[in-house]
């Protein structure tokens, strides 16, 4: 077992630039998921690491060893393909076996070491099946148990659960889990699916246009995004965002004030500000923290477009009388309507500020948040 | 790899050795003949050169027949510098430049071979320039078979010495039957021009000048015109049916099925017909009026290739097909040798003698690829010209014009 | 397995040039063989080209008037082109869409497909002389059976050989008869398309045209792209049949772009003028493929292409 | 119903495709009498089994089946080790001049034989290999393109993830192609070897013109020397290629239910 360092790490196809200067830290055991849009360069990066492509720039290094230019089979990672890429020719047996038998592994070991993978995954009967004898569920789990049996420093998983429909996803997910936690052993886990990164890993890699947008916790991704584009990509429905002109008060609070907002917001920081620049800013709040309020104590207004009720909740589409779309979700019982019209108030602690760049002010989290993102943080930890 | 080709060899070389190489292994000499001769003139030809070997100990005699790729083999074989020593040859024009000219060994040899009794008619097919190339081996002129017991049953007269086209055209008409798909006669749509240059001549034409150097006046002269629109007429009032268009069946397998009465060919059909059985009798070619018939003479002859390593024994080879002892043996083709011909009584024989007195009259005329280097290329205007004429039924004229207003370019 | 030694850089190195030349020794067969059999015949015959070539007597050299008396000289050149160019597009279209659909046809699980198989393979089996014999008596005006046929339907059949305006047909249709390769090249690629396809499509009601055209084909395509390839070629260098069945004719309305070549060398001994007629049809067949070959990436899809950047996530 | 069609098409077409074998087989037994009857009969009346006797001793054929045996065999093995190789080479790497040699490779399938025949006939009389079976055999060890082609265009339906997966197990390129490719593609490989064995087993023109000796002969050349310039042995060269027609046939009736075999050939994901 080992982590994987990873250095200016950079990768292009011709001119395009897939990868450009990534720089991560897994640590040894942790389960990390590399999310992004189609595009980002998640697989991309993902291949790196395996060995199947070449890299243009940087190292990358698995425990100890520089592994940036060996052969995929002696960097001592296994992986697991989004369509499995089973050989077809093969038995469930052969198929697990292949690699082992390849390196020279004994017999006896091979027999003893598929077995117990075969258990684990509960494949025991099916080791004399052809692939296409299996259904997807059966043929995840030998995808799983030929990585497995190799024993490696570190697994790769590459959207391993797309193929399967949602039920069996969700069960799969548990057991991906489980068999972290029992083998242990480096994850990575390339995915687009926030949903599976965020209750599997412990730590999540955001990717935007071969850029590491941010590397934490889900939790910290979540309530403490680091900037515009994990903000808007993290949380579903997404964060409503708008254009604020913004004022320091202090060193720890800015003043937040547009035309369409009646009064102002101050948001407050988490750590000292030196200096706000004049250009607009962006203003950002979840969904689940706008408040329907009365018009006296409501920031902004609008008309009701459109409400989903989802039982325990409600998302309202709201348009703004500025022109501008806004959501906010309610419990689901509340009356509002379409066509009613609407007050609504953003509460300061739950704002987010982005610098004109797009890069987030640090703001202050309730202790209660805090806490949460700190002892997810330690579990993290605690795993290396 | 390298091993299974070492044993590729072995297996090659012992096969060789077991199958009838192994005489090869350790005869000192091997003559290489090359024959478009298959099945049982093939034969015959085996049987010849095994009494040549056997009559020259120490030499193997290799007979390759090359049946229809006759040609393209030679082709390779000569291009490549590595042709047969001995061969069968009938087009001097395009190989004569690599055979041996014959005529001062002819000459040395000529009393032991004895020449005079070889018709000159049959030498000179293979004289370009004035130098003869090969010794026949074998010959044939052209004459015409019929089904004895067609006439018998139609009560038609069997043809006479001397007849004529419109004896045979009348006859023809007879024996047309259109249920039972029966026809008097077969015309080419498609003929070997080669052989079909007796008819220009029975007519008093030829396909291009004697000098070589014109077509025109000659391949479209008005007797020309007469020779196809003749032929062509038959075709149209169903006096013979045309071979060559649409229709694969060759005359020989029609005169067989006995659905023909009359078929103009030579020597290589009579050995089908004996087999299956046809009481047929043969005529000469008929006349054109009172013109003087004639007819083309399809010699076998050998050469010998100017790049063989032993002319001399290679010149034996040659002289051994064409003693009286040889000739005997080829009973599918005619004797060269008038001795040997009367000596088989052949020349009395209803069935043969035609052939004889065909050959008796066609010494007049060489055939019209002697005359240009070109003329295979000419000679597919004429028979484009013949296959339009047929396929139309008419228009000789205009198609002869044509295919001598194509063959200019290649009469510069 | 997991405890591996660090390598030192010169046993990588060693590794990236084996990696390097890995490729090259897989192909060098082929490479090998085409210097010794294919490279030196063909400099050769370009060579020749440039000669009147005579298979015995002199050699001389006469630059480009081979070509030359081809393009404006020699009417057959242009007439046997065109007359290529006609069968090839009855040929190819033909060849292919009859052999996929043959090949649909029995990749069906119907009782007896083996048997059927093998009879559609039969006349690619029989070599082409016997199979030309054959063609004739079911072509023979009078005789043949397929005249013969079409009087019982009351139709009086044409000469099929003997008239002109069929007998290209009638070579197309002798032509297609050895589709059994294609239809079997087809087979082995519909072989590889996973039943789940075809299922699902059953599933949601799409009729069986449509999963011909939906799934079939487009998985189909590299095979597709094959068949189409060297059905051009074939057609280009279709030679045996006419030769043997109407020799071009009649009145060379079945002269191939081959057939003149094959004249040329073999009936009129020409080799440098067959050689340049070769080079001819060459690099048209060339040009040809290439556009079809430069249009395949617009429709054909490798399942196994190599990932790259446009591929590489999703 | 669509079955009904099916079958029905299916009969048709079998009928249009087993009337010239019919036709070779009736040629072959056919008495002299009946052969030259018009209209041809359908079935003869005395079916003539010695035929097949008298043609095949007409010739040394057995001497020619031992060759045509040989060359067939030997370019067989050849073709499919060679082509499987070029083709996993062409299918599977990017490197240097792929797709300028690959066109290459296509290039070659279009050259006409008639231009290429005299320079190989000197090569081959260079090298000594006339009149023995080297040119038959030999050039089939250096990949045909066609062949390359065809399995070039299989092994491209096969998901690259394979080789991946392989490679991440730690095989060698030579293991991938060997351990993986070599089976995956057998159903294409059979083909490959049905076909080879088809054209080699048919040829006529390379054993024309590379052999001379009759005792080196094959079975087609064996056939055409019925053929004459004037006259033709119709009953002989029937009865050989009906011979001719059996060996290939019952191979293709076996190997087409190896090619049709989808465990094999069937994809990865399916």
């Amino acid at each position: 077992m080992a982590g994987v360092d990873i250095k200016q790490l950079y990768k292009s196809f011709g001119k395009t630039e897939v990868l450009t200067g990534i720089d991560l830290s897994i640590r040894d055991g942790e389960f990390v998921s590399f999310l992004g849009p189609s595009g980002c360069g998640k697989t991309t990066l993902l291949r790196s690491i395996a060995g199947l492509e070449e890299v243009s720039g940087g190292s990358v290094r698995l425990g100890e060893r520089n592994i940036t230019q060996l052969p995929p089979a002696k960097r001592d990672i296994a992986m697991v393909f989004q369509n499995y890429a089973l050989y077809p020719h093969m038995n469930v047996y052969k198929n697990l076996s292949f690699g082992l038998s390849l390196n020279g592994v004994p017999k006896v070991e091979i027999e003893e070491r598929v077995q117990t993978a075969a258990r684990i995954l509960q494949i025991s009967d099916l080791l004399k099946r052809r692939p296409r004898q299996l259904s997807g569920g059966q043929r995840q789990r030998v995808a799983i148990g030929r990585a497995i049996v190799r024993d490696p420093k570190l697994f790769l998983l590459d959207e391993p659960l797309s193929n399967l429909d949602a039920g069996l996803r969700v069960s799969m997910r548990v057991e991906l889990a489980s068999l972290h936690r029992r083998l242990g052993v480096t994850m990575i886990y390339v995915t687009h699916d926030q949903v599976e990164a965020m209750t599997l890993s412990s730590r999540v890699v955001v990717l935007n246009k071969g850029v590491v947008a941010q590397f934490g916790t889900p939790l910290e991704l979540f309530y403490a995004p680091q900037n515009l584009f994990v903000a808007g990509f993290i949380g579903s429905p997404k964060m409503n965002m708008m254009k604020v002109n913004a004022n320091a008060i202090n060193e720890m609070s800015i003043a937040l004030t547009s035309e369409s907002i009646s009064g102002s917001i101050s948001f407050q920081l988490s750590a000292p500000v030196q200096q706000v620049p004049e250009q607009p800013h962006t203003f950002g709040i979840r969904p689940e923290n706008v408040g329907l309020v009365e018009e006296a104590e409501s920031h902004m207004s609008g008309n009701v477009e459109l409400v989903e009720r989802l039982g325990t909740e409600s998302q309202v589409h709201v348009r703004l009388d500025s022109g501008q779309g806004l959501t906010a979700v309610t419990r689901g019982t509340h009356p509002v309507n379409m066509g009613d019209r609407v007050h609504l108030n953003f509460p300061a602690e739950h704002c987010h500020l982005f610098s004109p760049e797009g890069e987030a002010y640090p703001r202050k989290l309730d202790g209660e948040t805090r806490s949460l993102i700190e002892r997810q943080e330690t579990a993290a930890l605690c795993i290396a | 790899m390298k091993k299974r080709l070492k044993q590729l060899a072995m297996v090659t070389a012992v096969t060789s050795m077991a199958l009838g190489g192994a005489s090869a292994a350790f005869a000192e000499e091997v003559l290489r003949f090359a024959t478009w001769n298959s099945s049982e003139n093939l034969a015959i030809l085996q049987e010849i050169s095994k009494r040549f070997e056997a009559a020259n100990p120490g030499v193997k005699v290799q007979v390759e027949s090359y049946g229809d790729g006759y040609d393209k083999k030679l082709i390779a074989a000569f291009g490549a510098g590595n042709p047969p020593d001995v061969m069968y040859m009938w087009n001097y024009p395009k190989y004569y430049k690599s055979l041996m000219p014959l005529d001062e060994l002819m000459a040395r040899d000529a009393e032991s071979m004895d020449l005079e009794d070889i018709p000159a008619g049959l030498i000179n097919t293979t004289r370009i320039e004035g130098k003869a190339y090969g010794i026949p081996a074998g010959f044939t002129t052209h004459v015409v078979f019929y089904n004895k017991d067609m006439f018998e049953a139609a009560g038609v007269a069997e043809p006479k010495t001397g007849w004529t086209w419109s004896d045979l055209r009348e006859k023809a008409a007879q024996f047309r039957d259109e249920g039972s798909k029966t026809y008097g006669f077969a015309v080419e749509a498609k003929p070997d021009p080669y052989d079909y240059e007796q008819f220009f001549w029975s007519n008093g034409t030829r396909f291009i000048a004697e000098d070589g150097s014109s077509v025109d006046g000659y391949m479209n002269s008005p007797e020309a015109v007469e020779v196809l629109t003749m032929f062509a007429e038959m075709a149209k009032n169903e006096e013979a049916t045309v071979l060559g268009i649409g229709d694969s069946t060759s005359g020989s397998a029609l005169f067989k099925g006995s659905k023909l009465a009359m078929f103009q060919s030579a020597m290589w059909s009579k050995g089908g017909i004996d087999k299956a059985g046809i009481n047929y009798g043969v005529a000469m070619l008929p006349a054109f009026g009172d013109k003087p018939v004639h007819s083309s003479i399809g010699a076998s002859a050998m050469s010998v290739a100017k790049a063989t390593k032993n002319p001399e024994l290679a010149w034996e080879f040659v002289k051994f097909y064409a003693s009286p002892e040889a000739v005997k043996l080829r009973e599918n083709d005619l004797p060269i040798r008038t001795s040997v011909a009367e000596e088989m009584n052949l020349t009395a024989d209803p069935i043969y003698k035609p052939f004889f007195e065909m050959l008796a009259l066609s010494d007049r005329e060489s055939n019209a690829f002697l005359k240009h280097k070109n003329w295979s290329k000419i000679q597919t205007n004429l028979e484009r010209a013949i296959e339009a004429t047929m396929i139309e039924k008419g228009n000789a004229k205009k198609h002869l014009d044509s295919a001598v207003a194509r063959s200019k370019r290649h009469l510069k | 397995m997991s405890t591996l030694v660090v390598q030192d850089e010169a046993s990588e190195e060693r590794h990236r040039f084996i990696e390097k030349l890995t490729p090259y020794l897989f192909i060098s067969p082929w490479i090998l063989g085409f210097l010794f059999f294919t490279l030196g015949p063909l400099i050769f015959s370009f060579i020749m080209s440039f000669y009147d070539w005579p298979v015995v007597g002199e050699r001389t050299f006469v630059g480009l008037q081979n070509y030359e008396v081809m393009l404006t000289e020699d009417p057959l050149f242009w007439d046997s082109l065109w007359i290529t160019v006609k069968f090839g597009l009855f040929f190819v279209p033909f060849n292919v869409i009859l052999g996929l659909l043959l090949a649909v046809l029995l990749n069906q699980k119907v009782f007896g497909t083996g048997v059927f198989r093998t009879i559609f393979y039969l006349p690619s089996v029989i070599s082409g002389v016997a199979l030309v014999t054959i063609w004739a008596w079911i072509y023979s005006h009078e005789y043949g059976i397929l005249n013969f046929l079409l009087g019982l339907a009351g139709i009086e059949g044409p000469n099929w050989l003997g008239d002109p305006n069929w007998s290209l047909l009638a070579i197309v249709i002798a032509s297609l008869w050895g589709l059994g390769g294609t239809m079997l090249i087809l087979l082995t690629g519909l072989q590889s398309i996973p039943k789940e396809l075809y299922e699902a499509a059953k599933m949601s009601g799409v009729p069986a045209w449509a999963r011909l055209i939906y799934i079939t084909i487009p998985m189909l395509s590299p095979m597709l792209l094959f068949t189409v390839i060297t059905s051009i070629i074939s057609a280009f260098q279709q030679l045996t049949i006419a030769l043997l069945l109407t020799g071009g004719g009649p009145l060379e309305s079945t002269y191939f772009f081959a057939m003149y070549i094959y004249d040329n060398a073999f009936k009129y001994f020409e080799m440098g003028f067959a050689a340049a007629n070769s080079w001819v049809m060459f690099l048209i067949i060339l040009v040809l493929s290439m556009l079809v070959l430069k249009s395949s990436s617009a429709w054909v899809y490798y399942e196994g292409e190599m990932k790259n950047s446009e591929a590489a996530d999703d | 119903m669509t079955r009904a069609l099916t079958y029905g098409a299916l009969l048709f077409l079998s009928a249009m495709f087993i009337i010239p074998f019919y036709w070779t087989f009736i040629t072959a037994v056919k008495s002299i009498g009946e052969l030259y009857q018009f209209p041809p009969v359908f079935w003869p009346d005395e079916v003539m089994w010695d035929n097949f006797v008298t043609a095949w001793f007409k010739q040394p054929f057995d001497v020619y089946l031992k060759n045509s045996v040989i060359v067939v065999i030997l370019s067989t093995i050849g073709q499919l080790f060679s082509c499987s190789l070029v083709a996993f080479g062409f299918a599977r790497f990017k490197f240097r001049g792929r797709d300028a040699i690959f066109v290459l490779l296509l290039s070659t399938m279009m050259i006409p034989w008639d231009v290429k025949m005299i320079p190989l006939y000197m090569e081959f009389n260079m090298l000594g290999w006339i009149n023995t079976l080297k040119p038959l055999i030999v050039p089939a060890y250096f990949a045909d393109a066609f062949f390359v082609f065809l399995l070039r265009q299989y092994i491209m339906t096969v998901p690259i993830e394979i080789d991946e997966a392989a490679r991440m197990d730690g095989a060698n390129s030579w293991q991938i192609y060997w351990r993986i490719h070599l089976p995956l593609m057998m159903p294409a490989l059979v083909l490959v070897g049905t076909f080879h064995f088809m054209n080699a087993w048919n040829d006529y023109l390379g054993p024309l013109i590379y052999l001379n000796d009759q005792s080196k002969y094959t079975l087609t050349l064996g056939l055409s020397m019925f053929k004459g310039l004037h006259e033709t042995d119709i009953t002989s060269i029937a009865a050989i290629t009906v011979v001719l027609c059996i060996p290939p046939l019952i191979l293709f009736f076996f190997a087409q239910r190896y090619i049709m075999d989808g465990s094999i050939g069937s994809s990865v994901k399916g």
